[in-house]
């Protein structure tokens, strides 16, 4: 498969509504476990990363510029738990892919596992804390093993979002470790973590985005 | 819930434009950045420089205590959220003067990464020398084996006052971080919520609690605390934060201590006094001096309902910084 | 509503008790009566004493504005309701060092007669001279052409300030009377309001509002105003104060003006200096020159939700009495 | 008739019950048209006579000096508008009838005249203006104008009570001109108040004692 930068930008902008539609379901979950902004912190970021799209970003056609100036624009537009570490997902990943116009399959792979890895090293959060690593560490590993074996991306990101799904799931029954909500022990029980769903459906929202570019 | 604001998206821009003008000669706004802001009176030539910040939403804090004696410098993030890099950084090359600069922060993931990213970027971009205090005055957010864990609450205040008035007279970075060090670790707070605030972009209650209930150990963004508990009199309310605060950190007779009693919100000054009465009632039985009292919003959540006790304890170096002049838009102290 | 008090009867006792202790170097409360509290560093002497008072509920007035610059002494009454003559005429004896003393109070009912009573008991008991001004600013509460049946609301802090300054700079009863009485004829209020606030002792709202309504030129104790309307973005509620402000009171560009933006009680400091930012934006179009400005809770409705504004213009004297300095407990300015 | 000290003392403490019970009625009142504190304001002011009731005035066989007293007292306790207004009354009642052990038809006109003169020397309010004027100068027309005829007090007092009662109710549709309830303009038209109604509580109340212990 190839993925184009035009095609990289509609899966941004994908995002872009999916967020606003997520918004208030994202603020619920917080509210449960946070301060609440998750919903409206994604949304703030995510509106500045459109306007970046609508604007400069116009007639880019290299994807690692896109992600690069995604994440340094995420970043500036909410600051947060969030905007390090997704802004250092999306630098991380287009220095993975730094130069390339289009993105075959060995790309792709390569994008993601430094998405996760970045967000990895710069949150320092392990599987099993109730962050949004239960959902990308295992995405990762899924990725990782099933390219290894297949060299197929569609068919590898379509297990590791299956991964991801169950690492968000997981978080329900977890006391959280991380960030605002480790602060409330047993209380942190029985509620998804905010950041766990949000970054599900940015792998989700990816895999939507080229399944459906590739039937075009 | 109801507010008086324009476009909710907006408000922090609204905040800020306001505060800058009814304060023209106190603080200003850097052109580099619209989320920093910085003395007007220009940092003193060889002072280290002071810069705090965090999310918006704890007005006065931490806009308000830009000034003479206390910071520099200000990032101001959206609500409750921590500022980016960007505004810390352009601040802190604004009031670096070759001295260095300390960044004083409650320990929140999002601040710690933020602060951390920009303090790096200020080193190897600028060359510039930054140290780090993160405040862990909250009792409740984590056991006492744990306090590096604990989050920053309206102890910052006192954090700010001590490192602003050992850079204001003249002490180096390595000095005013460890006055801010010991200064946190002196320090603790712990506070209980009765009624939610709401973010304006949602208007959803940030928490729910029953007319006969109240939240312990609720941190200052409306994150739900550590237990829910029936409604008390006020007595028995500061009892309870009492305990909690010197069993954790033990206060002996003949100790000097500052006392912050913080109103989160709504909460009127005459409950801040009414509980102030019994903090002094605690501390006099236990023969400890209160060497300064401070009473009133201090670092506020929104429009919640509740209040914080805070106890620093005061050596000879403390209790004279905190006696130091301030003159802050939003505190001034002769 | 919830509130962190003890017993509802006794919150202005406990409520002086904390303050007292708070502030033992600022303020002492009377031997003679616990409700008159005076200034701890007595009355300069040859200075007229400066006497202020009211209900309790509008902390941080009227108790917070003890201190240099500011008053000598405060009556305190139960919860919005005046003080009677008892603790005033205490407090007038305790302040009153032979330059007689000036009463500044808010112009209602009860207020009126009890201050009353005791300036005639001063006068004929003890031989003071005692000066009187009531604070008549708010725009909302009488048509133009009845000035002086209109309430005081926060402008009483313009007018404190500047009696407390001339008293400060020496100036004699009739001349601190003269420059009170002229404060309060340059300066105006009007307000709104958005959630009630309930007595400590009944735990009723004192007025009814849907989500989407205001209450428009309310009075500072919950008070029903002068109309219901809907609930408007911030800037149009502050065009509609300034409006009413400046069509009752004309203010000619060039001239010097001060600025209060006072919230009532619950309403936070991210919403005055939004309103802030627009009574700025619309004294600039008319070329009209802040010269000072306040924004924050100065005048208070226990935990009300709302907010008013304050112009007073300001001559050449006035604009020097309120850039004098002041050391008060709850306001402090260099 | 005849009036003792001890039963002078029963009216007094027959207010003090008769607050508490109507404190929330008198606060709600005020809520529509003033700052909702008529109710606590008359029972902190009774709650403080009746602490004198039972300490310094326990023994006190003179009418004058306990209506004195109780004046003071209320004052004291209350400060806020019906401080000056009530003790005024009562101290110029006392006033009206000095050195009394015992008071006869006479002093007791004397008594409730002087009464509501003081009252509205005080507060300078005109009948029609939404005031206790409107409950107090009624009644103590009718009471003269009717003591002048019949030299009978109970019999004139109970006149007293009616015509009390009627001016109470006018307020109801009064635009109120005096106090805080002025600012209210149209609004103020509906709600009876609340100074009124404490007042011929407190007329009321007085007739009740005496016709009671006339029975006795
Ligand atoms: N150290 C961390 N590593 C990974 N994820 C984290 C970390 N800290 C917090 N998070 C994620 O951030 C989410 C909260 O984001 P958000 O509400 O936007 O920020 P904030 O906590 O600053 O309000 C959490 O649900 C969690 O998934
Ligand atoms: N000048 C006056 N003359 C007579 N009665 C008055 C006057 N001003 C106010 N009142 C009475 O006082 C009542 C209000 O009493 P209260 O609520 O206790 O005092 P405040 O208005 O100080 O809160 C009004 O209902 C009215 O009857
Ligand atoms: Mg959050
Ligand atoms: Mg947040
Ligand atoms: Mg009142
Ligand atoms: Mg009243």
């Amino acid at each position: 498969m190839k993925i184009t930068a035009a095609e990289f930008k509609t899966f941004l902008k994908n995002v872009v509504t999916m967020m606003e539609e997520q918004k208030d379901y994202l603020c619920e979950l917080d509210r449960k476990l946070g301060d609440g902004d998750h919903g409206v912190t994604m949304s703030i970021g995510w509106q500045a990363v459109n306007e970046k799209l609508d604007g400069e970003l116009k007639d880019e056609q290299d994807c690692a510029k896109i992600s690069m100036l995604a994440g340094r624009t995420f970043l500036s537009a909410v600051g947060s738990s969030v905007g390090p570490l997704y802004a250092t997902g999306f630098m991380r990943g287009a220095k993975a892919i730094q130069g390339k116009l289009e993105l075959g399959d060995q790309e792709l792979r390569d994008f993601w596992v430094a998405f996760v890895d970045g967000i990895k090293e710069r949150g320092k959060a392990e599987v099993g804390e109730k962050t949004m690593i239960d959902t990308l560490q295992p995405a990762a590993e899924s990725l990782q093993t099933k390219f290894a074996h297949t060299n197929d991306f569609v068919a590898s990101f379509t297990e590791a979002v299956k991964a991801a799904e169950l690492g968000m799931e997981s978080t329900t029954g977890m006391l959280s470790k991380r960030g605002r909500s480790s602060r409330l022990g047993e209380r942190s029980l029985g509620t998804k973590d905010p950041g766990a769903a949000s970054s599900y459906m940015i792998l989700h929202t990816f895999l939507t985005t080229i399944t459906s570019a590739q039937t075009v | 819930m109801k507010k008086l604001i324009n476009d909710p998206t907006r408000v922090v821009e609204e905040m800020i434009e306001g505060y800058i003008k009814a304060y023209p000669k106190h603080v200003r706004q850097l052109a580099e950045n619209d989320r920093a802001l910085v003395t007007a009176k220009e940092t003193r030539n060889g002072k280290v420089g002071v810069l705090i910040g965090g999310g918006s939403g704890h007005e006065p804090a931490f806009i308000g205590y830009v000034g003479a004696g206390m910071a520099d410098g200000v990032a101001v993030g959206n609500i409750f959220a921590s500022p980016p890099p960007d505004p810390i950084l352009e601040a802190t090359k604004a009031i670096d003067k070759g001295k260095g600069v300390i960044y004083i922060y409650g320990n929140y993931a999002g601040d710690v990464m933020n602060f951390g990213m920009a303090a790096e970027l200020a080193d190897l971009e600028s060359d510039i020398r930054v140290g780090s205090v993160l405040v862990t005055d909250d009792v409740a957010s984590a056991p006492k084996e744990e306090k590096q864990k604990r989050r920053g609450i309206a102890g910052e205040f006192f954090v700010t006052k001590a490192a602003g008035a050992a850079a204001d007279k003249g002490y180096n970075l390595e000095d005013v971080v460890r006055v801010a060090q010991k200064a946190n670790d002196y320090t603790r707070t712990m506070g209980v919520g009765l009624t939610p605030c709401s973010l304006p972009q949602t208007g959803k209650p940030s928490f729910e609690l029953a007319d006969n209930e109240m939240e312990i150990g609720l941190g200052h963004h409306g994150e739900p605390g550590i237990e829910k508990g029936d409604l008390l009199p006020a007595d028995q309310v500061v009892d309870r934060l009492m305990h909690d605060i010197l069993i954790d950190m033990p206060v002996e007779s003949g100790e000097k201590v500052a006392v912050l009693v913080n109103g989160l919100g709504s909460t009127t000054n005459m409950e801040l006094y009414i509980m102030f009465r019994r903090v002094e009632h605690i501390l006099r039985d236990k023969g400890i001096i209160i060497h300064r009292s401070y009473v009133g919003s201090y670092s506020t959540s929104l429009e919640m309902g509740g209040a914080s006790v805070t106890i620093t304890r005061l050596d000879e170096e403390l209790a004279a910084f905190i006696d130091h002049p301030a003159d802050c838009p939003l505190y001034v102290q002769k």
